[in-house]
């Protein structure tokens, strides 16, 4: 049973009071909870302040490419999916850079779990719109305010064949805890969209915004509800921030289909010998 | 003997199946192929042409001229009749035109058989083939025993329909033009052979390695490898995925690989230049990694079906920053088995990106290879997977320095301990650094695996023909070698000796071991290459300071040819 | 006034009875109906059997990269937007390799009119299943069925702020004509989904196929409800196909806010020469 | 006269600005400034760091030692004390910590000036240049000149509070540092100065040259272009569009660039990495476009904050097939003006792409360069937009085949005719063509695109120094030119002629005009790179058959020094 030292790496070099120190702690808390440990995770990072996590937070890591994170992910959990595949992503890494294997792991029930540091600004880069940025918000690359409506991430995952599609708050450790523990016990595409301050560079979605605009859903809602998870996902267009797991349902994830004998993980296969039976075709 | 059967039509209407079926019952006779396919960038409309030359030795370019041309329409006649060979045979439909000149006609009734026997348009070819048959001196066996497995599925019925239709072609020969059947294809004792084409020996070489992750996404010429091992994927379970883009395809393919499976992508340039960021990513976290890269006329979408070698110095660059790599370029399909096995090797030894360099003439050609050699290679092969380890201490260094600049590479799950691979600079246990001294030590240590490699694994370019006897040597890379080797064979039958130095161990390069082979300042070298710049040209130059004069290019989409070679010779 | 004539370039080269014989034509009677001229608009075209329309329908054209044609429009856009722009793609191409932009392209509620060639397949690289196939569908690279379920196209342009999202079919040449005229008439980001037969490589998805699945949306339809919008992009879940204008809401083409002075295309613009008033930050 | 003033604290500290304000001020009052920022690719928390060279004469690089050290905490002092010049100025708050060693102890009560005016901590800076500007023989009016600029907006008050703070550190040196005080930086008479980075002066450069579109994805050390233009773009009209990604950014801007403006992205190499497919299609279609790529230690992430030349070859062989491009690499601010306008004209001239290199030293470094002169250029320079046209008839072919190989191009929209641009290989009139002889045409014309820029608008290295009397030349491109020709002075200087062959343009090289300047067996050539590979080495070796033997390299991330290149000399 490891505890919460085991998965301490470095000092995290995050700004004071920015959210991602709730989130690398919440990750940290949800990863014992589980009873996981370093050597049985599989992490895949982003770049950006957010998949800087991967000096702070133990595992088997790969630190990969801006908005590649989930790509990088994928091809882990289909060469062993014995091991949990957490990747651990920005705005923009997610839905700007790497929006398109965004949308087509949602297709594949890829089964990942996919944490998204919504902070609407490229942190590290000193602070140019996210995609979730709100429209009209002035960042050095958008002086005049920001032209394009948000994306809307959960409506995105939510249409395009996510199966576990959640929302949390980077000032609530409790419910970030909870929330990465059901995506974890979920089989298939889980995302966990994460409202995370950033203190530097975005003055108006501050702790206090959200503890404002923020609620969490009830026992009474119903997250099998397609149209309904729709209806909570567009609220967020109004400034209100529906809290908890928006939608769920049920598919096969995609390495029980890809991976020709689901018992064994794909690494641990015997190696294919019988070359005869490939040869006919050419003869 | 040597002589070259050619069949065009409409696109579209099964003019590939035919010509390949062709190669393959000329094998299957003993005789050894190549082939060539000419189509158009679309499905359908535009002219098909597919062009096998059989001989009775092996064979690995097209020759000059004709001897048989099958003509499911008149346009395929007017497109070739200027490379008929004297006395060439000429299988038309009287009813649709008649060839003019002075080769020799053999009419085969293709509308009447069809409307006879109420078949399908695309019943032509199978007519065709029957008549080819008889006219070479073949017999219909071996394309019934063909049609036996290729429509077990659909069962009897069809099976038998076909056979009907071969025969009609086969008899309209044997009736009405018995004086001019040929004896080309009367059965020989020989090896047993295979037909395959680069992409599917690309393919076949990867299953043999133990590749387990294969990602793409479609782009001609490479798409053969997708097609094949997909195919093949539920008897050898390789998870072979066809991801949304060429980023998705290696950025799975690096996470696979990190995770410890041997993983490989393929694509075309364009496709390509979308992987050149994670070919960088794969050069830091030094996770292995080969890349079947077909060329394609460029720029851009270029000439999508013909064929070119014009991105080996963009191979050989790709990626941001400093980091190494390897490139090799099989010169056939048996080299292109034996290379990809190699591939994944050097890729697990060095934890480098491996690419394998090949274009559509070789990706998408068939040539005929020997069964018997193949089989034993491939199951005889026992992959070497360098540094991989699957336990390790908590002290355990991912990036730690060594002797040859290669770190033991730990398999993730091993209990205990944990490490995390990182695209930023890093110090030896994976982690973020900024230090120059750190820094340095990384850099040196994944320079010093190039030097490793030069080493221990290059293997200097093959010989083909008399070197010392040679007056002038060509040198090429890839699939030049196929002209190349023909061209000295065709030399030495007007008794003249040239030599064919052949590279495929493309990048790095060994000065020593390549320097000696190229600077006889007594000879005549003569630079071979199917693009325009003479790439391999400037990378001699610039790798071992040795710039050749003389060069024989060509950039039109078509293979260089023997005679263009032995004219300039 | 200009003539059919004038827009047809060579003869297309698509395999006989395919959808996109349907789809040019339609996009020629539609620009002859709306005025226009081959010097009147810009085409971008993606690569496919789709995009080979580049060489059968005339006009100030750009046949550019696979999966890129949004993002060229957009630049063609913003250079002159006096001028209309229509994007010609693929599925493979608009939603597969391009979803990226195609997504952002939502956001940005760019003023261009994409047509695009729904055939559930890569018909240029011989018939490889496309985002849209259904799922299990078999293709040279699926051989036992794909495993991700099929992009909403409809659902992800509404979620995502495009502001005119139609649904057509090859096989109804009227219809076609009506609704790229509709999407012309539109300013912001215009989708116009074509159900097209791929007559080659797709033996499920026919014209008698789309007979049986399709209907049109009468009168007592409010595109202008989104959630009502979302119920019918659903029912393609459910082979149920309908045709007509799906969403359509009122936004700022991206143009009128990037381009500082609306009243000329950037291209017409005098230059920019009060040097001085950019240096004084230096100082 | 020359010093070294620096500063240094934590993080997210507002260092940057205090070094920028102090690099302005000593411009100001006349002298010469070099600057070099040291930061860790992340927001707050490690060690910032600002230096300031400041001369009475030009200067290009730092210099060994550091005569005044600003320590806003303890680390400062220990990371740089073993820089110190003797009789170094260290500005220290006694409250922290004192400093050791034999430097002269200039301690100023940051704190207590805090809590006395209930300042927060971003303040010190202020107090710092306050007392640095004393210490320096300064006055203060030139920063109370500022502060009314910049804090304009926020009113008197924060106005006047700010100058209350320098006023307390400015005193705190005068009354109890008295004898200690120096007179570097008295107001001295010369031509007016502007200070700038290079990626400002790329974005000056791309205004002047009247680029009406840049499109740019956020990527260090490049995004100072994004920043500059987008923040001047209400003036300029010039649209800025930070876009999804790289391939959307290129990918737009090409399509601007088709409908007839001037269009320009911009990134560091992993963004650039994914523009390759599209650099290449600039190439075939033949639509200008202007790439400002600035380079940090790669592989893939690298050292983000850093600097390196680790990208010439990959930039020069940059996308897939063969086409013509041309690379500038401009060596300081000043330049990257000049060659930023004339990368825009070369786009237009030959309808290619050109790459503008530069890397985080010379980005992101700021520099004094002459006012008056640069305006002069700036607003005499007319846009040279080759062979476009807004006018023709009918019969337009687009890629007409011409004696210097390029086309007239007309921007869409005229009246009574169209084309279109094409990524396939295509007929003059733009349409796509598989014919042989076609695309021969067309990769000709290409190709001689280059030859007439060779011949035409190449232009040979700037030679620095006296190259007839230098026993030792220097041999390097882009930013190398500030160390080294501050080594060509130092060596003089120790009574040694040295001379600096300076590479701007890259590729193609005429090698007539190059090979003169480094081939004189009499003298000893030494390259000097910020790279580990000695890639201008290579490229001349490749292209020019010329090999040298020494060179001097740097690869740890940090910049060349001269003291390095003086040793080694
Ligand atoms: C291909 C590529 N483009 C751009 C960058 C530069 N870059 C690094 S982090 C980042 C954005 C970070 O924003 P986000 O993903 O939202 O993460 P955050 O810092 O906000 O947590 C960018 C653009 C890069 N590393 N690679
Ligand atoms: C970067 C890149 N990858 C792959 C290709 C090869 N390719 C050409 S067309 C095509 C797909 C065509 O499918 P789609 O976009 O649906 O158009 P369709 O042919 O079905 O109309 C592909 C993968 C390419 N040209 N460029
Ligand atoms: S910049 Fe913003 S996101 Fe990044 S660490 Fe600081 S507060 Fe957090
Ligand atoms: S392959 Fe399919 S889409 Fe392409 S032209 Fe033929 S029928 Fe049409
Ligand atoms: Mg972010
Ligand atoms: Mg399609």
């Amino acid at each position: 049973m490891s505890t919460l030292l085991d998965f301490t790496g470095y000092k995290p070099t995050w700004c004071p009071g920015c959210g991602n120190w709730g989130i690398g702690m919440a990750m940290k808390m949800a990863l014992v909870e589980l009873g996981l440990s370093p050597s049985s995770v599989l992490l895949s990072f982003g770049i950006g302040c957010s998949g800087n996590m991967n000096d702070f937070v133990n595992g088997y890591a790969m630190h990969g490419l801006h908005g590649r994170a989930i790509a990088t992910a994928v091809g882990m959990k289909l060469a062993n999916h014995t091991l949990p595949v957490f990747a651990v992503v920005g705005d923009g890494d997610c839905y700007g850079e790497g929006g398109n294997h965004f949308l087509h792991a949602c297709r594949g029930n890829h089964d990942i779990k996919v944490i998204i540091h919504d902070n609407r600004v490229y942190g590290l880069t000193t602070g140019q719109v996210a995609p979730t940025a709100i429209k009209g918000q002035v960042s050095k690359s958008t002086p005049s305010g920001i032209i394009e409506v948000p994306v809307d991430p959960l409506a995105l995952a939510i249409t395009q064949g996510a199966t576990f599609v959640a929302q949390t708050f980077a000032g609530d450790t409790k419910h970030m805890v909870e929330t990465i523990k059901k995506a974890y016990q979920h089989s298939g595409f889980s995302v966990v969209n994460v409202l995370q301050p950033c203190v530097t560079f975005d003055k108006k979605t501050t702790y206090q915004y959200y503890m404002q605009h923020t609620y969490k859903l009830d026992a009474s809602y119903n997250p099998a509800d397609k149209m309904a998870a729709l209806g909570k996902a567009f609220e967020v267009a109004e400034e209100k921030y529906p809290l908890g797991v928006i939608f769920q349902s049920e598919r096969k994830a995609y390495h029980m289909e890809a991976v020709t004998d689901n018992a064994v993980p794909l690494i641990n296969q015997s190696r294919f010998l019988d070359f005869d039976a490939l040869v006919e075709e050419f003869i | 003997m040597q002589f070259t059967w050619k069949i065009g039509g409409e696109a579209g209407f099964g003019i590939m199946t035919t010509g390949l079926l062709f190669s393959k019952i000329a094998a299957r006779r003993g005789y050894h192929i190549f082939d060539f396919i000419v189509y158009p960038s679309l499905i359908r409309g535009g002219h098909n042409a597919y062009e096998v030359v059989v001989s009775d030795e092996p064979v690995s370019a097209l020759k000059k001229d004709i001897d048989v041309l099958v003509c499911l329409n008149k346009e395929t006649f007017d497109t070739h009749k200027h490379r008929l060979a004297p006395k060439a045979r000429i299988i038309f439909d009287p009813e649709v035109f008649s060839p003019d000149g002075d080769s020799i006609a053999i009419p085969v009734p293709f509308t009447s058989i069809l409307k006879e026997l109420q078949g399908q348009v695309i019943m032509k070819n199978t007519i065709a083939l029957g008549a080819s048959l008889a006219l070479l001196g073949g017999d219909l066996n071996e394309l019934n025993s063909i049609f036996t497995k290729q429509f077990a599925k659909k069962g009897a019925e069809v099976i038998s329909l076909n056979e009907q239709f071969a025969q009609k072609g086969f008899d309209a020969v044997v009736l009405s033009n018995k004086e001019h059947i040929l004896s080309y294809l009367t059965k020989k004792e020989d090896k047993k052979k295979m037909v395959m084409t680069g992409s599917e020996a690309f393919a076949y070489g990867a299953v043999a390695a133990d590749c387990r992750f294969y990602c793409a996404y479609p782009m001609t010429p490479s798409s053969g490898v997708l097609t094949s091992l997909a195919s093949w994927g539920k008897k050898t379970g390789m998870v072979v995925r066809h991801a949304e883009d060429e980023i998705a395809v290696i950025n799975s393919a690096l996470g696979a690989s990190f995770a410890g499976v041997r993983s490989a992508v393929g694509s075309s340039g364009g496709g390509f230049a979308l992987m050149v960021e994670a070919i960088s990513m794969s050069g830091i976290t030094e996770l292995p990694i080969v890349i079947y890269l077909s060329q394609r006329p460029g720029p851009a979408t270029g000439m999508p079906t013909w064929t070119e070698q014009g991105e080996l110095l963009f191979a050989i660059h790709a990626g941001h920053g400093e980091f190494p790599k390897i490139v090799l370029a099989p010169g056939d399909q048996q080299e292109m088995i034996e290379l990809t096995m190699k591939a994944f090797d050097l890729a697990d030894i060095y934890q480098v990106p491996v690419i394998v360099l090949a274009d559509m003439l070789l990706s998408e050609s068939h040539m005929s290879v020997p069964y018997g050699e193949i089989q034993n290679e491939v199951k005889k092969h026992i992959p070497n997977r360098g540094k991989l380890i699957t336990t390790a201490d908590g002290t355990y260094l991912r990036y730690a320095v060594t002797e040859d600049g290669v770190s033991p590479r730990l398999v993730p799950g091993e209990k205990n301990t944990f490490y995390q691979t990182n695209s930023y600079e890093h110090l030896e246990n994976g982690h973020t650094t900024e230090s120059d001294v750190e820094r340095i030590k990384q850099v040196d240590k994944r320079a010093k695996k190039m030097k490793t490699y030069l080493a221990s694994n290059f293997i200097a370019p093959k010989i083909i023909g008399n070197l010392q006897a040679a007056q002038t040597v060509l040198i090429g890379w890839g699939s030049t070698k196929g002209v190349a080797s023909e061209a000295v064979k065709k030399a030495k039958e007007n008794g003249k000796e040239i030599a064919y130095v052949h590279f495929s161990y493309m990048y790095p390069l060994n000065k020593e071991k390549v320097r000696a082979l190229i600077t006889d300042s007594s000879k005549k070298y003569i630079l071979v290459e199917n693009n325009s710049e003479g790439q391999l040209g400037k990378l001699l130059q610039m790798e071992l300071g040795v710039s050749l004069e003389n060069k024989i290019v060509r950039y039109d989409g078509r293979p260089l040819t023997v005679e263009q070679l032995i004219e300039k010779i």
